[in-house]
This record gives C-alpha cells, structure tokens and sequence, in this order.
C-alpha cells in the first residue's frame, strides 16, 4: 500500500522534472521525489503490529513483530537533513540565477539551451 | 481503521503533489509541496517511525518551506525595483 | 509532446518500481530475527522484569545478563534509532554534519554579505515584543529535544533545526536584527571541534574512533548510554549554529 | 472509572464541541477576519479543554499539559493577530457588512 503511495509520488515527481521549464518547480518536484524515496524507505523496514523502536517497561513479545526495523529510521534521518541542505543550496543557486537572467524559465534564459 | 487512513493521506498527497507539479503560481506550488510533507509526518507515525516523524515534521515540513519561502519573497523583491 | 513524452517516461519508471516491488519483502511481512540479532531485541528498562520473564519461559538468561553487565554497541540507549545514529554509526553521522556544513558555506558563498538586506516591512508591536518572550522558550525546548535524544523521539537535528527557528522568528519579527557572523561560526566550529575531539579521545581509550568510553548507566535513565547524550549535544548545537547562519545568509546583501 | 478519569474525559468531549465550532465558523463566517477570529478563539479553549482533560485523566502528564497550555496561551493569539495585520496590509478587504475599522490609516505603535 504505502509502497503503491510512495512510488506513484515519485513518478508525479519525474513527470514534474521533465515538463516543468520553471527552475523553481523543477527544484519543488526534487523534493517531492526526496519525501517519496523517504516514506518508500521506512515503508521496507515496516513489521505488521510492531512497536516503535524504543525500549519502554514492557519486554516485547518474543522476537518476531516485536520492533519495526530501527536501521531504515536511522538512514532516513540522514536522508532527510542532507536533503535540507541539499535544497537550501538550491534554492541560493535560484535566487542568483534570477538575479543575472531575470527569470527562472530555462528556455529564455541567454546562452542556456540553445 | 488504520488502512482507510493511510489511503486517504496517499490520496490527499498524490493530489497536492500534483497541484505542485501543475500550479501556475510558485507561492501555491511551496504550499503544496508543504502539505505533502506534512502529510508524509502521519505516514511515518502510521509506520512506527517517531523519531523520522518528528524530524520531517521540523526540517522537511518548517525548515525547507521557510527557506524557500524567504528566497521566493527575495526574488520577488528583486523583481519590483 | 513534451508532456507525453514525460508522461511515458514517468509510466515506464513507475511499472519498472512495480515490478521491482517483487523482490522486496511485502508490505509489514519481515521477518526481523533475520536482520538483527536477538540479544538486541532482548533489552529492556527494568532488569528484574525481564530475568523473569525469560525464566517463565524456560529460555537462556545468558544473553540478558550479557546485556546488562558488559558493553555492548548498544549500550543504554532507551531510543534504538539515537543508538544506531550516534553510536555505532557515529562516523556515518559525522559525514553527514559534514555535508550539511558545506551546504552552509555554499550558501554562504553564493548568498553572504554583511549587511542585513531590508524589505521595508513596518514594524509590529505586537509580534516583536511576544517574540522576545518566545525565543528562550524556543531555545529551551530545543536543548530538550536533543538532550532528552536517547529517551525520547527526536534528538539533534530537530533539536537544532528548532533553535535555528527561533533565528528565523527573531528575522522576521525585527527589521534590524542581524546575527554576526562569527558568533555563529564559532559555536559551530567549535562543537564540531569537539565531536571530533570526542571521537579521537575513543580512539585512544578504546581503540577505534568514537568509541564509547563512558560508563553507560542504566537504561532509561537521563545519564546513561556514555557519550551518546554529550555527543547529540554537540551536533545539536552545532546543526543549530548551521541553520541559523544559513538563514543569516538567505536574509543578508552585499554591500 | 474513578473520577478523575471521568472529570477528564468530559474535558476531552468539550474541548472536541469547541473545535467542532471553529469549524462551523471557519465555514459560515463571511470574510477573512472574522474566520480568523472563529477558528483562533474555539480552537484556543479546545486545546485548553483537551490537553487539561488528559492531563487530569493522567496525572503524570499534568505539568506537561500546563506548559503546553502556557505555550499555546502564548503562541496562537500572536500567530493570529499576525495573520490578521498581515491580510490587512495585503489589502484584503473585509466585508461589506462591517461598520468600524479601527486599523484605518495605520497602527499607533
């Protein structure tokens, strides 16, 4: 299910890349591509009735379905603070290009793309 | 319970992302873009994933939309003078 | 044309992640003893409990008392995501603070200036004045977040991504507001300073880099698991530091 | 149940009508500020009412809910007002059924 969600968001993602000629949408649909390879990631490390994987007072029930699978969670907190800067970093490049060209369109910008 | 929950966020997201792809003002495609992170918080709360949780909720959700918000708003300014 | 061209491209990658679909595990069905191992599953809060239990059921106390009389890699973390994340994939989380430094600088770079740029909005009472209640406690309930990482959910990076926040509110609440550069810059580099500082110490007490040194205390207590909270600390402040001088730059001109 | 769980609980159930009634007037009311002031003012003493409500019905979460209830006393009339000012500024104009609009000609700050 959550896989179905995840991969249909990125497809809405690639689609967004290819038609979109604004700079500042293509850098949208990059994120959205991000958020959809993270929801797709913990969805891989999902257990049927598992608990969230912090040890409370109550030991689990004997090994299988007793955690969802903490490594996933730990590769997308990674994931998710280099996609910050990953974008911020766009986002500068943005403003700068706006500043020497005067719009974001790919197509009318001076010796870009043609 | 749980699953017409997680279809109805799959729902929700697939329609903002698409409404951000297609938008024809970039000030509605960053908010857009916003829901669908905001919508991913529930997912990976509905998947057992707090911690991931909280973090989407305050950089992918706050921080980014901030960030291009002010750069938007900076482009913006630039455009009037 | 184009957009049916991008229409393909996009159905194509879609049925090629579909079909894909067939090799992972389905949905919720993973079988977790073989991805890690038992004793790891095994810990709990309450020792007493636990010893119990497992006499109740007639299993092996050998791994339990492991857990609690030696140092494991997963020592004393209450939270198993702050365990894998700044424990034993410390050195991973090290290049991670790393990659998000040069994202700064870049900003920087492209962006930086010394002078706050101003967009003439009129001042609001209001909103400056409740924000000068606000921001300390912003600032207090991100150092709980990340010093609380190893109990709780959360932990350094939204920790700091909530005091640079704060930075943000204190922007656009005050025309004037501007923060220094090498306030900033220093904090920063000095708790990334440390964090290496902290991993060298491990090496030599140790013998592998940022190895857990500390006694680990109990699980579930606020001091335990070693070095996992100071460590947190330090990319809590320093990711903090980060964020806020890359909103510093997004809101400053040369000149 | 004992009572302190009953006590909470109806908290819960009253704070839910409070937000039940921003709704309705986020809905029904005509122009951008009196929605503002619909959906401020219910939710505000919903989240009262709530988080009061499990915090009497659980009683180790009864600081935690004071100082939530601190923050959001603080946090949502300033975020509202805010928004207010701002939709002013932007020349959003309010409806045509208001008599006094004391905000004219700038504020006195």
């Amino acid at each position: 299910m959550v896989y179905w969600i995840s991969i249909i968001l990125m497809g809405i993602g690639i689609y967004g890349l290819l038609t979109q000629k604004n700079l500042f949408k293509q850098l949208i649909s990059l994120a959205i591509i991000d958020t959809a390879v993270n929801v797709f990631i913990i969805a891989a490390g999902y257990v049927e009735g598992g608990k969230a994987p912090i040890y409370t007072k109550a030991l689990p029930s004997f090994l299988k379905g007793a955690f969802v699978d903490p490594l996933p969670q730990a590769l997308v907190l990674t994931a998710i603070v280099i996609g910050v800067g990953v974008l911020a970093l766009g986002a500068a490049l943005l403003v700068r290009v706006k500043e020497k060209h005067k719009n974001l369109d790919v197509e009318n910008m001076k010796g870009v793309g043609e | 319970m749980m699953t017409a929950l997680v279809v109805l966020a799959g729902a929700i997201m697939t329609v903002a992302a698409v409404f951000a792809v297609e938008a024809k003002k970039i000030l509605d495609s960053v908010i857009a873009m916003s829901v669908v992170s905001l919508v991913s918080v529930f997912l990976f709360i509905a998947m057992r994933a707090p911690d991931v949780a909280i973090t989407e909720a305050s950089v992918g959700a706050g921080l980014v939309t901030a960030v291009f918000l002010v750069a938007l708003f900076r482009m913006k300014g630039g455009d009037e003078e | 044309m184009r957009r049916l061209y991008a229409i393909l491209i996009a159905a194509g990658f879609v049925y090629m992640m579909l079909s894909f679909l067939g090799v992972v595990p389905g949905y919720g069905n993973i079988d977790l003893c073989s991805r890690v191992s038992s004793s790891f599953l095994l810990k709990d809060v309450s020792e007493q409990n636990a010893k119990n239990w497992l006499m109740a059921k007639g299993l092996e106390t050998k791994s339990i008392e492991k857990v609690y009389g030696e140092k494991n890699k997963e020592d004393g973390c209450a939270n198993v995501v702050t365990s894998i994340v700044v424990n034993y994939r410390s050195f991973d989380t090290l290049g991670e603070v790393t990659v998000l430094f040069t994202a700064a600088l870049g900003v920087g770079l492209i962006l930086g200036g010394t002078r706050r740029k101003k967009y003439g909005l009129l001042p609001n009472f209001v909103f400056r004045e409740s924000t000068r209640i606000l921001v300390p406690l912003i600032i207090l309930f991100g150092a709980y977040i990340f010093v609380h990482g190893h109990l709780t959910p959360g932990g350094g990076f939204p920790g700091g991504t909530i005091i640079a926040a704060a930075a943000l509110l204190l922007y656009l609440a005050d025309e004037e507001f501007f923060l220094s550069k090498v306030s900033t810059g220093a904090l920063e580099g000095s708790m990334g300073g440390l964090y290496v500082i902290a991993g060298l110490l491990g090496l030599a007490i140790g013998g592998y880099f940022l190895y857990n040194f500390l006694p680990t205390g109990r699980v579930g207590n606020l001091i335990s698991s070693g070095i996992v909270p100071i460590v947190y600390t330090f990319i809590g402040l320093k990711v903090g530091a980060e964020l806020s001088g890359l909103i510093t730059d997004l809101h400053s001109e040369e000149g | 149940m004992s009572w302190n769980e009953m006590l909470g609980q109806i908290l819960m159930v009253v704070g839910g009508f409070f937000y039940f009634l921003g709704g309705l007037g986020m809905i029904r009311m005509p122009d951008v500020y009196n929605r503002l002031q619909a959906g401020t003012k219910a939710t505000t003493l919903g989240t009262f009412s709530t988080v009061l409500g499990v915090g009497i019905a659980y009683p180790p979460f009864l600081i935690k809910s004071l100082i939530i209830i601190a923050f959001v006393a603080l946090t949502n009339p300033v975020g509202s007002s805010v928004l207010a000012r701002a939709s002013y500024l932007a020349g959003v104009k309010p409806a045509p059924i208001t008599k006094v609009d004391e905000y004219k000609g700038g504020e006195s700050s």
